[in-house]
């Protein structure tokens, strides 16, 4: 017995691991087999039917194909050798019709108040596989609506089709036991624990999961209809989880953000605080243009000045100078490449270290959070923003370097610089011994307040980059948003500010970055650096495709 | 051995005492050769080893009595070669389908029949431990067994060691909460590991993955106390009662307006005429025979004229497009009406489903409501097929067999007696409407109504 | 080849159980030949040199303008004696703003209303029947439509709009958003009137567009719905 | 030239250019009118004059500017004035700013001028008429001052009484393409330039055998002087039916109204302003009143045209079925037909002769503007090869054939 096993899939001969799912062999031959309660990412339970087909199984005595005795599921179907799967014939389209038509008799159909609909797998398989009226002339069944599961979630039993994707979730996923089906038959619910507040981190996921309307997000509700989104592929920076996200977004806002599947980041789920980051983005206070404190430039220097200005000092420091550069874990990989040869080659071997921009948040947990709250700290390093070899100080040795007044240029990129001090105060007065400090950063913090020259940077949502996770996957996020007033994209930033310093940036492009980061600099970075994030066929029916981490 | 019961034979199989007496005692079991065919078979005289019991049981021809009708050894040889653990033995007493109450009879009046069954079936599959699952509603059952049982460890018929053949056998009795589910045996594999009690979905089989995810064999009470037989008199004394297909004796639990209703012990292909005439006394005075379900309520319904045509066997059965089932007879006399008849029987499938598989949670209310609506004489003409198609589409998509179980009879009414039904329809009211002999009372008062709250409409 | 398309030119004009017309070119064809695909010009020399054609034309229109000019006449001496309201006029058209046409269609698309619920809120205000689901605006092509969801005050509906704007000066009066809607919330009433001189005043909001009533007389002529005529 | 002469002189132009002006705004408001009635609307009625006519019922106090005087929408034609009078005049920064405003004046000073040549009554003489006049109202004292004022000279009521009169038509109006041209090419835009082009083409490829056409007719008359014309149509054949222009030549009617209608450029010959293509070809770039002088220049030359065709081929000032008799000055009606002969026995009053045959012209001055307007809301646009074809392809040969038949015909018969 060889561990791989060829079957056939509406004609279609695939090989698959043993122990593969019919299902996800038919996925990977292009053929779409509807369901609902099955899920990647959680254990199988074969209870709405839909993913019926015709499996016919080879019986080598016979030497013959035979029917299977009940229709099966292919979600819990395994893959076997000469197997033939027909998924298009007219029982199987009749059985898909039939499941919907149960469905859909209890079902309320109360869509257009519905924030799942738009990304509703039964609307798409209603379109797909039933389309008729119904044929229901009874009342239909009334369970209780608009049941709060905890704060974050609302649960409406009417919509609900009882698949028990959010109960396996909590209960294999999660692990917390929150929710479980109670009752039976027409008239069975879903229901919180007793007791239970339904407050863990990933309570968010199982609205995410929820193929239907039962369960959505108080954070959402009623917010946007979501066939007005636009999805930009983006990366969660609340840890150094770096968790594959989509970030959905209409005008200049961002909506709501949702997790992507990358198996060897973060599977298919994240927590509800990366889900509530857009919220922290948006309340940052942002410097539109560039703010100074130097007579020679005036108060609100043009980008030309400032750059003029700020290479011109980073210049003089080329032989020998007093430079220390404090970099960000915020920064991408390719900003960090650019920032490492500035202070390490055009400044010639400046004193470098990376801070920490935030340091409170969540405890680390078994499923995804991290200890460490900021996203690209092993990428950074990576890239070259460490201390140098010869002569090289650390961030405690700059500090008592600055504090010494050996420090006559000092450039930091991003916020949080406090954090280092026992007060605002004690930088206020250590930082007033540099005579130059100038700031890269996308939000004014303490540091702002004094230095010399404040040049606004875009944030994660603005600009393209790389972050690398703590366990050395790198994803890539891109951007979502227009950038805030004159605010300048990092890359090109860095990379102007090498030139006015009189040195050569280390790389033209982006790509180029990408390419001497050795990140798959060839091949499209979409599929192979980041998760994929794929779209069910029926999904992109009116300008809409989902938002959710369905596969 | 005198008894009330009418029987075939002398040697009864399974009601093999006196009716009336004090039968359920270890005492009295062991005046009627009780755990003799135990003690034989655990000291190594009688059989060389379990395969050989296995084969024995494989050779009576002896089928499940639970109403699918598997032949039992066939069952036991599916066991795998390398277990991944002890093999768990399940007798599934969870006798909750409608017009069935023959393992009642078994549990309360020959429980230790059943003991000993078990233990043999537990030699046979190598097994040292064997749940008997008994439907919550069985109180006396329950009480006999769980005595029966404390008897039998006390006297050594169980325990360790027994009969110092080093064979152990540990029975424990487990009483269900009344769920017709767990009566499917993964369904009650669930219930009785402490779980909701929801069909697991298969493969894996029982036989693979069962109990506490050991190989388990799960088997009817009748099944289980027929096999001290086989063990006893052999395969082919077994099978000189019945057909070649199906062997043996059978417990027929026969209910309606019949003038003697209750549980016969009969061979197989006795036909139903004669059990009608001659063991139940013949249709009560001034109701003729309408209308058979033969076995339970889940099985297709026959006519009067089929219905007399019937062997009681599997293959007669088939002939006549139903099924054997469990044994339930349930005789429908002339004046009852078919659609109340389904609508009762629906209502109880709907409360009944547990409600994970699509099909049968939305199915089997949706035709419950259509079949009282065509009861109250509310529907229109279109839906007699539109029931026929819903219950056609509930067929077979399901994880286990309620739907089918809950469509089969939907089907075999609307195609036995469409003519009822379009009689609701055109009248807009029952037509049966006072139309039963007083004195039987076999409806209830006033007219079925659905509960105006479905969330407690089958709770309270 | 002229055999086939003979036998079969029955078959050929049938298309979808239609007769079509018969083609122009009825010779027949022969190998060769170039064919001219477009219809010969069948006018007699006196029509191609279109002067009688033009000199009919002008009478036609000559006709009109006297026939139109006399009833102006008439209208004339109805003026004079102060009846010029009733008296016939040589045009079909109206002076708009003063006078008003009664007879327009009861499907014409004019003024937009938002339905209500017949139960009012807990408070006794009026609820409008929108739940809000975005159909009006994601159908509408001119994107005029502008909504903000929220929790209804009424606990037994879920949904409903806590604003709803409508910039009338970019609508386009396609009826889309009648069609779109699930629960027949917004309606275009006959009413054409809606002309205004600010362009703040074109936004129409959800209380205005709940103030209107089922029918209303004004200025001797019934409408059949749409709101009281600001002025 | 003497004082009277120079009096009678600005009697004239005073009354051309009051008659002009006025119809080139008026004309603007016939347009809209006649398009709108014969189209069964109502058209142009919107601008008023608001007259207080009493209290507000419903008001405290002040007046109820209830009642607009709209008169038929007449004032249509002076907001227009005063809007383009008073509307930003612009000048794109990318024109040719000299030839761009010379380009104006070239659009409507020639067709004013064209008007010079167009007698528009008969002969007379302001002394007789006048004293006759005063006479009548009793005035003789004024009667005798002014009838010796201006003595027995006989006038022409026309401003310039050349010899060369259609010549001088020819050569003026063909100045209109200048204008066209220096607009569109001035104004540094493409759809300027684009409808120059066309305009020029076809003014040209038009003026060509609008000349041609009327040969026919000159050899027939066998003048260019537009007094003489007019004089001759003046005759009859057999006493009754006058010998007009139309009557004479009449399929050159057509072409040569054809031809002055194309040479105004109005619809159907609009290619060079086709507002659907070139938003309003030569002069896009025009506003205020730079754009209203074009507009003008149009409207005056409708009003050119009528009396350009009233002299050649309708009789001018004369009215059919009144002969003159004994001379120009005086009228003798044939009894039998008029009824004035009853009022006025044999001869007609100077005076009367002279209003009667201003009266006439102005008629089918009239009659022609409002013919053009009617074509104009009749047919419909052509296309450009249309146009270029019907001039070049029919027009002309049918001129230049028309031009041999009748010099032949002429030649054989020795003379009118």
């Amino acid at each position: 017995m060889s561990d791989q096993v060829t079957l056939t899939i509406d004609g279609k001969e695939v090989t698959v691991p043993r122990g593969t799912k019919v299902i996800e062999a038919a996925k990977q031959v292009g053929v779409e087999i509807p369901h609902f309660c099955y899920h990647p990412g959680l254990p199988v339970d074969g209870n709405c039917r839909m993913c019926i087909a015709d499996v016919r199984t080879w019986n080598a005595r016979a030497e013959k194909h035979f029917p299977a005795r009940r229709p099966a599921v292919t979600c819990w179907t395994d893959a076997e050798e000469n197997m033939q799967v027909f998924t298009d014939t007219d029982e199987v389209k009749k059985s898909r019709a039939t499941v919907m038509e149960f469905l859909l008799i209890n079902h309320p159909i109360d869509c257009p108040i519905c924030d799942k609909a738009g990304e509703c797998m039964l609307q798409d398989h209603y379109m797909q596989h039933d389309g008729k009226r119904s044929e229901l002339r009874e009342e239909k069944i009334h369970k209780p609506r608009l049941k709060p599961f905890g704060e974050r979630i609302v649960y409406n039993g009417e919509r609900c089709i009882l698949c028990s994707r959010c109960t396996r979730f909590t209960a294999h996923v999660s692990k917390t036991h929150d929710l479980g089906i109670v009752n039976r038959g027409d008239r069975a619910v879903v229901e919180l624990a007793q007791g239970s507040t339904f407050d863990n981190a990933y309570t968010d996921n199982v609205s995410d999961i929820c193929p239907v309307g039962a369960l959505t997000k108080t954070d959402f509700r009623f917010k946007k209809r979501v066939w007005f989104l636009k999805h930009t592929d983006s990366v969660c920076g609340g840890c150094s989880r770096n968790c594959n996200t989509v970030v959905d977004h209409d005008r200049a806002e961002i909506v709501r953000i949702m997790p992507r599947r990358r198996d060897e980041v973060n599977g298919h789920f994240m927590c509800n605080e990366g889900r509530d980051i857009y919220k922290s983005l948006a309340a940052t206070v942002r410097t539109s243009a560039p703010i100074s404190r130097v007579d020679e430039l005036g108060a609100g220097p043009s980008w030309d000045d400032a750059l003029a200005w700020a290479g011109g000092k980073l210049g003089e420091q080329k032989k020998g100078g007093k430079l220390a550069v404090i970099g960000s874990p915020w920064m991408s990989n390719e900003e960090a490449l650019v920032l490492g040869h500035l202070a390490g080659k055009v400044c010639k071997s400046a004193w470098m270290d990376i801070k920490n921009d935030v340091i409170e948040g969540y405890p680390a947990d078994d499923l995804l959070h991290t200890d460490d709250h900021n996203p690209n700290r092993a990428g950074v390093i990576a890239a070259g923003v460490v201390p140098g070899k010869k002569d090289g100080k650390d961030l405690a040795a700059i500090q008592e370097a600055i504090a010494a007044g050996e420090v006559e240029v000092l450039l930091v990129w991003g916020t949080g610089l406090a954090n280092h001090y026992d007060s605002v105060e004690a930088m206020h007065e250590a930082v007033a011994k540099v005579p130059v400090v100038i700031q890269l950063t996308d939000a004014m913090d303490a540091l702002s307040e004094v230095a010399q020259l404040v040049l606004p940077v875009r944030n994660w949502a603005e600009r393209d980059g790389t972050w690398t996770n703590f366990e050395g996957h790198t994803s890539r996020f891109r951007k979502a948003l227009r950038p805030h007033g004159q605010a300048r994209d990092g890359f090109e930033l860095l990379s102007a500010m090498c030139t006015a310093a009189g040195g050569k940036p280390p790389v033209k492009t982006f790509k180029d970055a990408r390419k001497k980061l050795k990140q798959d600099p060839d091949s499209d970075v979409r599929e192979v650096a980041d998760g994929e994030f794929a779209f069910y066929k029926g999904q992109s029916l009116y300008r809409h495709h989902s938002g959710t981490t369905e596969v | 051995m005198e008894s009330n019961y009418p029987v075939k034979g002398k040697d009864q199989v399974l009601l093999n005492f006196e009716r009336g007496t004090e039968s359920w005692p270890l005492s009295s079991y062991l005046t009627r050769g009780g755990y003799s065919t135990a003690k034989s078979v655990l000291s190594g005289g009688k059989y060389d080893s379990p395969a050989d019991l296995v084969g024995v049981v494989k050779a009576s021809g002896l089928r499940g009595r639970g109403g699918a009708g598997f032949p039992t050894g066939l069952k036991w040889s599916f066991l795998p070669k390398e277990p991944s653990g002890p093999i768990q033995l399940v007798v599934n007493a969870d006798e909750s389908e409608p017009g069935t109450f023959k393992d009642r009879v078994i549990m309360e009046e020959n429980p230790h029949q059943l003991i000993e069954g078990c233990v043999l079936s537990c030699w046979a599959i190598e097994s040292a431990s064997c749940y008997i699952y008994i439907r919550g509603e069985y109180v006396p059952a329950i009480k006999r067994m769980v005595a029966a049982v404390d008897e039998a460890y006390a006297a050594g018929h169980l325990g360790e060691d027994i009969y110092g053949s080093g064979f152990t056998c540990h029975v424990t009795v487990h009483s269900g909460a009344g769920a017709y589910i767990c009566g499917e045996e993964t369904g009650l594999i669930e219930s009785l590991e402490g779980k909701k009690g929801q069909p697991r979905i298969k493969p894996p089989f029982p036989a693979v993955y069962g109990v506490f995810g050991y190989p388990t064999i799960v088997n009817n009470v009748e099944s289980i106390a027929a096999v001290t037989y086989i063990a006893h008199a052999g395969a082919d004394s077994y099978r000189q009662w019945g057909t070649e297909k199906s062997a043996g004796t059978k417990l027929f639990s026969v209910s309606g307006p019949v003038k003697r209703p209750g549980v016969y012990e009969v061979a197989m292909g006795y036909p139903f005429k004669d059990l009608l005439e001659n063991e139940c006394g013949g249709m009560l005075d001034g109701v003729a025979l309408k209308a058979l379900i033969v076995g339970g309520s889940s099985v297709p319904v026959v006519n009067a004229e089929k219905a007399l045509k019937i062997n009681m066997d599997y293959e007669s059965c088939a002939e006549n497009d139903t099924l054997l089932g469990s044994g339930g007879v349930i005789v429908i006399g002339e004046g009852t009406c078919m659609v109340r008849t389904l609508m009762t029987l629906l209502r109880f499938y709907h409360h009944e489903s547990c409600g994970q598989c699509t099909p049968c949670r939305e199915g089997t209310g949706w035709i419950e409501r259509i079949v009282t609506r065509i009861e109250n004489g509310d529907a229109r003409s279109g839906d007699i097929d539109e029931l026929y198609r819903i219950a056609d589409n509930m067929e077979l998509r399901t994880i286990c067999t309620l739907a089918d179980a809950a469509a089969w009879p939907t089907k075999s009414f609307i195609e036995v007696f469409r003519d009822e039904f379009e009689a609701h329809i055109e009248q807009g009211k029952c037509p049966h409407d006072n139309q039963f002999p007083d004195h039987l009372n076999l409806r209830g008062g006033g007219k079925p109504q659905r509960h105006a709250d479905p969330e407690h409409a089958f709770i309270a | 080849m002229s055999e086939q398309l003979g036998q079969n030119a029955d078959f050929d004009n049938l298309i979808d159980g239609h007769v079509m017309p018969q083609p122009a070119y009825q010779g027949e064809f022969t190998e060769g030949e170039i064919v001219k695909y477009y219809n010969p010009s069948r006018m007699t020399l006196l029509e191609k040199l279109y002067v009688p054609a033009i000199i009919g034309g002008l009478m036609i229109t000559a006709r009109v303008f006297f026939t139109n000019m006399a009833k102006w006449g008439i209208w004339f001496t109805y003026w004079i004696r102060g009846k010029g309201k009733d008296a016939p006029k040589g045009a079909v058209t109206i002076y708009y703003p003063e006078e008003t046409r009664p007879d327009y269609s009861p499907i014409n698309r004019g003024k937009h209303i938002l339905t209500m619920r017949q139960q009012k809120g807990p408070s006794g205000e009026a609820l409008p029947q929108c739940v809000a689901c975005y159909m009006c605006a994601t159908a509408c092509p001119a994107f005029c439509i502008h909504i903000v969801a929220g929790e209804s005050p009424d606990p037994n509906i879920e949904k409903y709009c806590v604003e709803f704007d409508i910039e009338m000066d970019k609508c386009i009066f396609c009826g889309y958003c009648e069609e779109a809607c699930p629960v027949d919330a917004i309606r275009l009433t006959p009413e054409p009137r809606m002309a205004d001189y600010q362009r703040e005043r074109m936004i129409y909001d959800r209380e205005y567009l709940m103030t209107w009533n089922p029918t209303y007389v004004e200025d001797d002529h019934v409408y059949p719905g749409g709101h009281p005529r600001e002025e | 030239m003497n004082t009277a002469f120079l009096v009678v002189s600005f009697m004239n132009l005073a009354f051309v250019l009051g008659l002009l002006l006025n119809l080139g705004g008026l004309l603007t408001w016939v347009e809209r009118k006649q398009g709108a009635v014969m189209a069964n609307r109502i058209g142009a009625n919107r601008a008023y004059i608001p007259v207080p006519v009493g209290r507000d019922p419903n008001g405290a106090g002040g007046f109820k500017w209830s009642k607009r005087f709209t008169l038929m929408g007449l004032f249509h034609a002076i907001t227009d004035g005063i809007k383009m009078l008073t509307k930003e005049n612009f000048t794109p920064p990318f024109v040719d700013t000299f030839v761009y405003n010379l380009a104006v004046w070239f659009s409507a000073v020639p067709v004013l001028v064209t008007f010079a040549v167009v007698p528009f009554g008969g002969p007379f003489q302001p002394g007789v008429m006048m004293s006759e006049v005063l006479t009548m109202v009793g005035m003789t004292g004024a009667a005798a001052s002014v009838g010796g004022f201006f003595g027995d000279g006989v006038y022409h009521m026309q401003l310039a009484n050349l010899n060369v009169g259609l010549l001088f038509i020819f050569a003026i109006g063909s100045t209109g393409i200048f204008s066209a041209a220096l607009a569109g090419w001035s104004s540094g835009n493409k759809f300027s330039l684009l409808g120059a082009l066309r305009s020029s083409s076809q003014m040209i490829s038009y003026e060509v055998f609008m000349g041609i056409s009327v040969l026919g007719l000159l050899v027939v008359y066998g003048t260019v002087d537009f007094n003489e014309m007019a004089q001759l149509q003046q005759q009859t054949w057999f006493g009754v039916i006058p010998k007009w222009g139309v009557l004479l030549q009449p399929h050159m009617f057509f072409v040569f109204m054809t031809a002055l209608m194309a040479e105004n450029k109005r619809v159907p010959f609009d290619m060079p302003e086709a507002e659907s293509e070139l938003v309003a070809g030569y002069f896009t770039e025009y506003t205020s009143m730079k754009m209203g002088l074009f507009m003008m220049a149009e409207f005056l030359e409708i009003a050119v045209i009528a009396g350009i065709m009233t002299t050649m081929f309708f009789g001018a000032y004369h009215i059919p079925g009144v002969v003159a008799a004994t001379d120009a000055m005086h009228w003798a009606m044939h009894p039998e037909l008029t009824p004035v002969n009853a009022i006025f026995g044999a001869e007609v009053p100077h005076a009367l002769v002279v209003v009667l045959r201003v009266g006439a012209f102005l008629f089918k001055l009239i009659f022609f503007c409002w013919l053009q307007i009617l074509i104009r809301w009749t047919l419909p646009k052509f296309r450009y090869d249309q146009v270029m074809k019907l001039g070049w392809k029919y027009m002309l040969p049918l001129s230049i054939v028309n031009v041999i038949a009748t010099a032949a015909f002429m030649y054989v018969l020795g003379g009118m």
